[in-house]
């Protein structure tokens, strides 16, 4: 304990500043989103899952310098070697290979069925919310239409319609997908509508598309990110059921899903070509998901001071 | 006061810390007080000072991992540290011999059970009545607070009460098994004044018809003139001054008590004469400031403030303040005229 | 029928009333609740189908049991053979014109109702009738008056079908036809119970209740999609050489759970293929099973889009169609993408006889020769790609071109076939090869019939013994499934066999007809021919599968455990 | 109430109808008819016959009215593809075998998915809660199909303590052959199991944060006290929206299942039915499907108000 | 203040704002409010919670459509604006929001809100213009220059207030609406708002309607006090009249209910409060009458029947009681 003298007792009285002042950093909402987010092991750890498998998506198909279509029946059904990783599958690719290029595929399909939910799901909810009335209720019936007809249905008949193809599968895939998003940026914007710095804005004279643009957008985007976050993972699954149908993917292309099917038909003689796609499958969705965990928790403004 | 009555409770170097993503919020750093039987203490403060905290800590609700209970923090009931209880004990305890209102009654009544019920339940836990029993008793229980025509309205559900009245029923439901303390937190604040004045009344009635201890947590400091004996000032997780309702209000010692009383506009002010204020914002609990932590808006401050955490002072009976000025070493201050100006 | 690659068993059939056993026993759909009979067999199916008209051929593989025609299929350690069933004796005319059977006395249907010549005279009349639309309708196109009957032109009692007496079946053919003795082993010539179709109206060959059997077995229990149940029939003829008394059908869509359920003794004969073969080749040698091969008349061919040339246009040029057709390693395939069948370089299946001694070893797979000249060698099979794109007048590089491969189904086998044709195919002549593929049969047909493809792979399983039944199908008209293969050579040379007797000289047409389908205008690219391969328990006696009858022969196999 | 029972009905009838034109119309939009296989072999008169059978030689509105009035019949009209089949024949012979399937899957994976969602949720950032984020991922993101050839080959072939295949018919076709239904229901369940472990502990870490929670605890319940009668169901109304979800799946989604297990369900038949654009079956299924989704739909509402007391039917909803 | 001449700035004529809950049942939110203020003043508002203060007030600036009345700005119909004519009404009338965590969007930094006032009405030429009128805003309620770019999360919320006083005073309005600005803070920072407000009125001529519930507050900054209840305006007087001869028996209940910060007082009053019976009635589907008939123990049949009006009983007091009279003299028994 420091001495006590007598200059400790003179008084000094406060500073406006020191009054005022805020002892924490400057951080924007996704800065600090950004930290608790770091803070989270589980979920740096799914993100950092992440980054390696979008490396070895990107990578992976070229390490062993197999192509990934090129058969070599003499080498089929090989199991876990040094010269194939994964083994091969049954018409002698290398499986190692195939399982990067089919999780491309995957990804790539799944990101861009997501963006498409997304766009078509914020354009028709901001649309319910901005309308309202009879327009809301149509558009309501409508959303309530595509979920009552089996999803099964829709897709198998959305892919005959349009053909086997890459456009078709993401159409069908996201057929139904964009009501959810739809539906939560109706409720989204009808609850921000009300919030008082809307109103707030509304008195300082703000027009329509400044109030969507500056509030309305920016509020959203964390139910947005947390969406991405979970239908992500949930398209590459959806795939990779079609290819059990037999409609997705056409040879050459590859996505897991496919690989999944044509192991799971191998799978008493040989699990390994089921296995490494499976486990592939599973890291992804998994991380995917705990990422999400996290996102929910680093963008749940009750969590935050 | 006197030393002959036992307190029934008794604080002492209370300490919890929340861990949040920020780091460790320290919210309560060393409270300490003590309650008697019957006795009415109220907690003032501002938001955020850690008032609530201190009675979720009585009521043993501060939830692992992320509350912590210090090492060392001692709450003692009937001599008793609580903090050491087992299961059944705690289950004894809550709500048996101490019981908890909250600010937001919608909030704190289970949205989805029947009002009478939920006094049920507190009754068949407690006081192992029958179900018919409980019932009955609940119907009773509703009257007791006033609440019009209780065989009907035990059978409602929370919103189909108005504000006041689901006070009331959290009222009842604290009564149910008549416990020794009484902790309400911010009872009112979200009330009208005229169900305010009717809130205290029932509760003034209950703990004086059943000698009940009350802890009132309110920073409405014309609650507190009307209802406690004792007063307990607590300014960033510490109790700053405390003593008697008169010490406090006629006879306070230290600066933010000052301040505070000074802070609120009376009815016998002049119009638009400009108010007492306390100038700046509270500091934050992440990182408390080593020394008093109302140095940064006192007007006394002295470098030693900054530094150094003051003792506590005592005044005689149980009035007591922790600040500076009161060393032998520091200047001379008075507390400044009731009337206006900054301090 | 024709099938497009792998063999899809669906069926369809027929029958009549009050079927006199149905007291099911079977109260679960399950397999191990019907109560344990001596002497009963569990078989599988991929999937069940549901129409029981025997006119319609549908469910092919029971027909034969439970139904029984003029002749049978009987097949034995030596092979398959047609013998007398219904019929005890058969009457042919000088001029092969008039066939006269004479019928069983102690055939009966379930019902204990004699079967009778006026049974036959119904079916075979009921086959021709337009408003039914029966598929295999053509098969009695020879007898007098039956096609302008089938064309609304005549009346059916016009047609040479006639019902001497109650025993006494007599046909009139038009021209004299050696191939229609074949034919009498097929179901849609077998005889119809008039007043139990009748009664059933609408409901006739779909509701198995209203059914009458005259086979050696009568189905007693069905669920769809689960499981069916036949016993034997005891108003039947030969019943003291039926042994089975029970008959368990499952259905079992995947083979992981058929093999789960060979294991397990559940089923006692299974139908393997892909590495299941090598798995059980395994047990039988170890003397845990027994297995059986038969060859089956049936080939599947690689099919060109000819009439428009396909997507790509380059079809119609025989150097592109055999520059194609020279790059597929058949060999290689038929191991690597099945494990068993035998690479086929003709149309005609091994397992069709003429005279009795297989139509191959007796005629020569012409395509062979000039095959081994291209086989394996990238740059001659390019060259000659290139000489059709030139005589095509194409000038575009083939790594520009796109041949489009219309393939269907999502099993292992599809999906190897499809990828193995695309790999060699762009390998040996640098094209790129496009997959359109279809989930199931009926889109399959729609691709096809919209001409969205290049190639598929088709296949022909025959319905009656004679090579005709292959070559026929590529007459012009006959089939338009086949990528349309149409030369006029070949259509009169058909037309030659019309009334032709002599077998040696019929061979000889139908090898000239082999060699112009198959090597000199390359119309169809043979693949492999197919083969039924067969795993059975050892308790498991007698078990035979027979080409034209049903591919499981139940008739005289036995149980002793 | 009964105002409001009319106007919901009523409501549900537009969207029934809504849905059945709406398929109708897809359907007309896929290439092919489904008699084109079949028809492919035979003379045009044949062929026309065959058309004016099924009412396919039709201009498409006038169809469209036919099948609109059939459906409001309840007469769908027979398989094109497998002659003699009709909507009514698999209602009465499938339905039954189907529902059976889908109660057991969705009642013992929403109970054992709960009971691991609030294990997960007490316990939460304990090892059990990531134990039960880990199952939910692997049980949703491995194909129903090789769950059920896997414990196919464990229970049936290696075990041989259950029946490969085969379901309960007959008397035993509601509460009978149980060892039969073990497999299909387990792996039917898996995917409920993880959507409601998942929702159900999402829910509750909200709940568990409420205000009236901490007033149960300051009444000195017990934990299992607390869960049962504050927690729980408090935090239900996420689970009860998801039901109409699950049982929409659980017809159309049970179609591995039903084919691995060799069940005689309506879920294989729809899938064979839209592959072979079966008109008449895919309308009439659809309809069905559809009716039941809306039913639970209804249902739903009604248990959000038996839940939440604050939610009334006649209000806004939801 | 007693002169007449005043220059009206809003004349509200029976206002009133009815929303549509439910399916069918009517929520009268604001029933049937008369008053004016005058230019410079502030009048104050009071009543319990959702008695229509709010409503009052944001329907007064245009910022819900009325249901039934009229409310002149100036002379002009807020309501009848067209669009350019409501933007530049706009700029001269503002708001302070209650809830200063709930008013300033979480996404926007301090300057961001405080600018978009500047921004929509183009009052800065360029960025450094703006730059320099946040930062005297800021200066003007008490904030410094280094607060312009945090995020509102970091502030408490008297701090929060003030960047909402800031970004109102940013357009340069001429009256602000004060709606509860002072409810949701603490005692020690509700000192230095009011302070605030009152020194702005004082420098720059603002005209404010003062919404809250807490009298003494209320008291303290007004001109003019209004009491609504249940959405209808039960009396209407200065300050110092109110206060000191409340005639309407609900204000006389309300005065006598807000405790005094002194024990001793308080133990002396406590006696002779009024306390009144009941719960405050729905504002849905009310009954006819004089809306405070339920809670009064002076209740006769004609209040039951017939709404009082709002009538002048001298002194610049206006009361709505049919019993006012009768009140003031039994005041002393
Ligand atoms: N569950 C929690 N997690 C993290 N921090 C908490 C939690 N509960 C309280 N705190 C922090 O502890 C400090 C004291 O909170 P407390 O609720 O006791 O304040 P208070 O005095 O009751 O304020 P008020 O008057 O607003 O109710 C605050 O800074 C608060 O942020
Ligand atoms: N947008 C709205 N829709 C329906 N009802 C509303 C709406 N806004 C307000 N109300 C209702 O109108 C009544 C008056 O509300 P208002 O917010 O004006 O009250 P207030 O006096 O401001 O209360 P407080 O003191 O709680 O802010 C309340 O009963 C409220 O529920
Ligand atoms: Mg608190
Ligand atoms: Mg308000």
């Amino acid at each position: 304990m420091a001495a006590l003298t007598p200059e400790k007792f003179k008084v000094i009285g406060y500073t406006e500043e020191d009054a005022n002042r805020i002892d924490r950093p400057t951080i924007s909402y996704w800065q600090d989103a950004w930290r608790r987010l770091r803070k989270n092991p589980i979920a740096m750890g799914s993100l950092v899952v992440l980054g390696i498998l979008l490396v070895m998506v990107i990578i992976g198909p070229h390490i062993k310098g197999y192509d990934y279509v090129s058969m070599n029946i003499a080498e089929k059904n090989q199991g876990v070697s040094s010269k194939y990783w994964f083994g091969t599958d049954n018409l002698g690719r290398d499986l190692f290979s195939r399982v990067w290029v089919g999780a491309r595929a995957s990804l790539i399909i799944a990101i861009v069925a997501t963006a498409i939910k997304l766009i078509i799901g914020t354009v028709y909810g901001a649309l319910m919310a901005h309308f309202g009335g009879w327009v809301d209720e149509v558009l309501m019936r409508i959303i309530e239409v595509i979920n009552s007809i089996p999803s099964l249905l829709l897709t198998i008949l959305i892919m005959m319609i349009l053909g086997n193809n890459l456009f078709a599968l993401l159409v069908a895939l996201s057929v139904t997908a964009w009501c959810n998003t739809a539906r939560q940026v109706r409720g989204m914007i009808k609850q921000l509508r009300e919030t008082e710095y809307v109103y707030a804005a509304e008195v300082l004279g703000a027009k329509p598309l400044r109030i969507i643009l500056k509030h309305y957008v920016p509020n959203m985007l964390g139910i947005l990110i947390l969406d991405t976050a979970t239908a992500i993972p949930m398209f590459i699954f959806t795939e990779a059921g079609l290819s059990f149908l037999g409609i997705g993917l056409k040879a050459p292309s590859i996505s897991l899903g496919v690989l999944i099917s044509m192991g799971q038909q191998n799978m008493d003689f040989y699990p390994s070509q089921l296995l490494f796609p499976c486990l592939v499958l599973c890291i992804i969705v998994m991380a995917f998901n705990l990422l999400g965990d996290g996102l929910r928790d680093a963008l749940d403004p009750r969590l935050r001071q | 006061m006197n030393e002959q009555n036992n307190p029934i409770l008794e604080v002492k170097n209370l300490r919890v810390s929340y861990h949040t993503y920020a780091g460790e919020v320290k919210a309560v750093r060393g409270v300490q007080f003590s309650l008697e039987k019957g006795q009415a203490l109220a907690i003032v403060g501002e938001s955020g000072c850690g008032k609530s905290v201190t009675a979720k800590s009585i009521m043993g609700l501060i939830k692992a991992p992320q509350g912590e209970m210090k090492e060392n923090s001692e709450i003692l009931y009937h001599g008793e540290n609580i903090l050491k209880y087992n299961k059944k004990q705690w289950q004894h305890y809550k709500g048996g011999e101490c019981a908890i209102i909250f600010q937001d009654a919608l909030a704190s009544l289970n949205p989805t059970m029947r009002v009478g019920k939920q006094i049920m339940e507190n009754l068949m836990g407690h006081k192992n009545m029958t179900k018919q029993e409980a019932a009955k008793e609940a119907v009773e229980m509703l009257r007791m607070v006033g609440i019009p025509e209780p065989e009907k309205r035990v059978r409602q559900y929370p919103h189909e009460f108005s504000g006041g009245m689901r006070q009331r029923v959290m009222i009842a439901i604290a009564f149910a098994c008549d416990p020794k303390i009484l902790i309400c937190d911010e009872p009112t604040t979200a009330l009208d004044v005229t169900i305010q004045g009717q809130i205290l009344d029932i509760i003034k009635n209950l703990q004086k018809k059943n000698q009940t201890s009350v802890i009132m947590i309110t920073h409405d400091l014309g609650v507190v003139a009307n209802i406690a004996q004792k007063i307990a000032v607590m300014y960033s997780g510490i109790i700053v001054e405390s003593g008697t309702c008169e010490d406090i209000f006629y006879r306070p010692r230290h600066p933010y008590t000052w301040a505070l009383i000074r802070s609120v506009p009376r009815l016998d002010l002049k119009n638009k004469q400009e108010l007492a204020t306390i100038p700046g914002t509270p500091p934050d609990l992440l990182n408390p400031p080593v020394g008093c932590p109302f140095c940064t808006r006192c007007s006394y401050c002295m470098p030693i403030c900054k530094e150094e955490m003051p003792e506590a002072t005592e005044f005689g009976g149980e009035h007591k303040a922790a600040c500076w000025l009161h060393h032998p070493m520091a200047p001379k201050v008075e507390m400044p005229n009731l009337e206006g100006g900054e301090l | 029928g024709c099938g497009s690659s792998g063999e899809t068993q669906v069926a369809t059939a027929d029958n009549a009333t009050a079927a006199s056993t149905s007291t099911g026993a079977a109260d679960s759909a399950a397999p191990e609740t019907a109560g344990e009979v001596d002497g009963q067999i569990n078989l599988r199916a991929v999937a069940f189908g549901n129409n029981f008209d025997v006119q319609d051929m549908g469910w092919r593989w029971m027909m034969g049991e439970c139904y029984e025609g003029l002749m049978r299929d009987v097949a034995d350690e030596n092979g398959d053979r047609f013998e007398y069933a219904g019929a005890e004796s058969m009457d042919v005319s000088d001029d092969g014109l008039v066939y006269t059977f004479h019928l069983r006395k102690d055939a009966k249907w379930s019902d204990g109702q004699p079967v009778t010549a006026a049974d036959y005279e119904y079916g075979w009349k009921r086959l021709l009738n337009p408003e039914y639309g029966y598929s295999y309708s053509f098969y009695l196109f020879n007898v007098v008056g039956a096609e302008e009957y089938y064309n609304g032109q005549g009346s059916a009692d016009e047609i040479g079908i006639k019902a001497v007496d109650d025993y006494t079946f007599e046909v009139t053919l038009k021209v004299a036809d050696p191939t229609f003795q074949s034919k009498l082993v097929a179901t849609p010539l077998y005889p119809t119970r008039q007043d139990v179709a009748e009664a059933a109206g609408d409901q006739w060959g779909k509701d198995w209740t209203k059914c009458v059997y005259n086979g050696p077995f009568a189905m007693t229990n069905l669920v769809e999609d689960n499981s069916m149940t036949w016993v034997k029939n005891d108003q039947y003829w030969d019943k003291d050489n039926v042994k089975l008394n029970q008959v368990n059908w499952y259905c079992v869509a995947e083979n992981a759970t058929a093999a789960t359920m060979f294991d397990n003794g559940q089923l006692d004969v299974f139908d393997a293929a892909g590495d299941y073969i090598a798995k059980y080749d395994k047990e039988v040698e170890a003397g845990n099973m027994q297995t059986m091969t038969t060859e089956y008349p049936g080939t599947m061919v690689l099919c060109y889009e000819q009439s428009e040339g396909g997507k790509s246009g380059l079809m119609k040029n025989v150097n592109i169609r055999k520059a194609i057709s020279y790059s597929i390693n058949r060999e290689e395939m038929v191991s690597a993408v099945y494990g068993r069948y035998t690479a086929a370089y003709g149309f005609v299946s091994p397992a069709i006889t003429l005279d009795g001694t297989s139509y191959r070893k007796q005629a020569l797979e012409t395509m062979k020769k000039e095959y081994e000249q291209y086989a394996g060698d990238a740059d001659k099979l390019k060259a000659l790609f290139q000489k059709g794109l030139d005589e095509l007048g194409i000038t575009d590089k083939p790594e520009d071109i796109t041949i489009t491969l219309l393939s269907q189904g999502s099993a292992t086998e599809n999906q190897l076939e499809r990828e193995y044709l695309q790999q060699s195919i762009s390998q040996n002549l640098g094209v790129k090869v496009e997959l359109n593929t279809v989930g199931d049969y009926q889109m399959f047909a729609n691709e096809r019939d919209n001409k969205n493809y290049d190639i598929f792979v088709g296949g022909w399983f025959s319905d009656y013994n004679d090579p005709l039944d292959f070559l026929n199908t590529m007459k012009t008209g006959v089939y338009d499934s086949y990528g349309l293969y149409s030369n006029s050579e070949y259509d009169s040379l058909i037309d030659s066999l019309t009334g032709e007797n002599d077998n040696a000289k019929r061979l000889e047409i139908y090898q000239k007809l082999e060699d112009l389908l198959v090597a000199q205008d390359c119309g169809v690219a043979p693949l492999y021919y197919s083969d039924k391969h067969y795993y059975y328990q050892n308790w498991v006696k007698d078990f035979y599968t027979s080409s034209f009858g049903a591919s499981q022969e139940l008739y005289r196999a036995s149980v002793q455990k | 109430m009964p105002k409001y029972l009319l106007r919901r009905f009523a409501e549900m009838l537009i969207t029934l109808f809504l849905i059945a034109t709406a398929t109708f119309f897809l359907l007309e939009a896929v290439p092919g008819d489904p008699l084109t296989e079949r028809a492919s072999k035979l003379s045009p008169t044949v062929k026309e016959n065959l058309y004016k059978r099924y009412g396919l030689d039709k201009p498409m509105m006038e169809r469209y009215v036919i099948t609109m009035k059939g459906i409001c019949k309840g007469e769908f009209g027979e398989s094109v593809v497998y002659a003699g089949q009709t909507v009514q024949k698999l209602i009465h012979d499938r339905l039954p075998v189907s529902a059976r399937l889908g109660i057991q899957q969705v009642l013992v994976g929403i109970t054992i998915g709960l009971l691991l969602g609030i294990l997960a949720a007490m316990r939460r950032g304990s090892f059990w809660d990531y134990m039960v984020i880990a199952l939910s991922v692997l049980l949703i993101s491995i194909p129903n199909l090789i769950f059920g050839l896997m414990l196919q080959k464990i229970f049936a072939g290696n075990l041989k303590v259950l029946p490969t295949i085969g379901w309960p018919a007959g008397k035993d076709l509601w509460f009978g052959g149980w060892e039969y239904t073990i497999l299909p229901t387990l792996t039917g369940c898996f995917s409920y199991i993880a959507t409601y472990a998942r929702l159900l502990k999402t829910s509750m870490l909200d709940v568990i944060n409420q205000d009236y929670v901490l007033t149960a605890e300051s009444k000195g319940l017990s934990r299992g006290q607390i869960i049962r009668r504050h927690i729980l169901r408090n935090s239900f109304i996420p689970v009860i929206t998801q039901l109409p979800m699950s049982v929409a799946m659980c017809i159309t989604g049970s179609f591995f299942i039903e084919s691995i297990f060799s069940i005689p369900g309506i879920g294989q038949y729809y899938v064979t039915a839209v592959n072979n654009q079966d008109l008449s079956i895919i309308m009439g299924e659809t309809v069905i499907i559809a009716a039941l989704y809306i039913g639970v739909l209804f249902i739903t509402d009604l248990l959000y108000v038996v839940v939440d007391p604050r939610i009334s039917l006649t209000g806004k909803s939801r | 203040m007693e002169n007449n001449e005043k220059e009206v700035l809003f004349s509200v004529s029976h206002l009133k704002k009815y929303f549509q809950v439910g399916n069918h049942a009517t929520l009268k939110a604001v029933d049937d409010v008369s008053f004016e203020i005058y230019k410079g003043e502030t009048l104050g508002m009071v009543g319990e919670s959702g008695c229509g203060k709010t409503t009052c007030g944001r329907t007064c600036i245009g910022l819900y459509d009325k249901t039934d009345g009229q409310v002149l700005y100036k002379g002009t119909d807020v309501h009848a604006l067209n669009g350019k004519e409501q933007f530049a009404f706009k700029k001269q009338v503002q708001m302070v929001f209650q809830d200063p965590y709930g008013s300033l969007d979480p996404r926007m930094t301090v300057a961001d809100i405080i600018g978009e006032g500047i921004d929509i009405h183009h009052l800065a030429k360029n960025k450094k213009e703006r730059q320099e009128m946040i930062y005297k805003y800021l200066e003007l309620v008490g904030l410094n220059r280094e607060h312009a770019n945090r995020f509102v999360h970091e502030f408490s919320g008297g701090q929060r207030q003030r960047i909402g006083i800031a970004r109102a005073l940013a357009v340069q309005p001429e009256f602000i609406v004060l709606d509860e600005p002072i409810s949701a803070l603490d005692v020690s920072i509700q000192a230095q708002i009011v302070n605030l407000l009152v020194d702005l009125q004082k420098k720059m001529g603002l005209t404010y309607l003062f919404v809250a519930h807490d009298l003494s507050m209320v008291k303290h900054i007004s001109d003019r006090v209004a009491v609504l209840y249940l959405g209808t305006l039960v009396e209407l007087t200065t300050s110092e009249e109110l206060y000191a001869n409340p005639r309407h028996p609900y204000t006389q209940a309300l005065l006598s209910a807000i405790p005094i910060p002194d024990p001793k007082v308080e133990a002396e009053r406590d006696r002779k409060k009024i306390r009144l019976e009941g719960e405050v009635p729905s504002p849905i589907n009310t009954k006819p009458g004089c809306k405070f008939q339920g809670r009064c123990k002076y209740a006769k049949d004609i209040c039951r029947q017939q709404m009082p009006e709002l009538k002048d009983v001298g002194n610049n007091h206006f009361v709505a009681c049919h019993f006012c009279d009768a009140l003031e003299e039994n005041k002393e028994l």
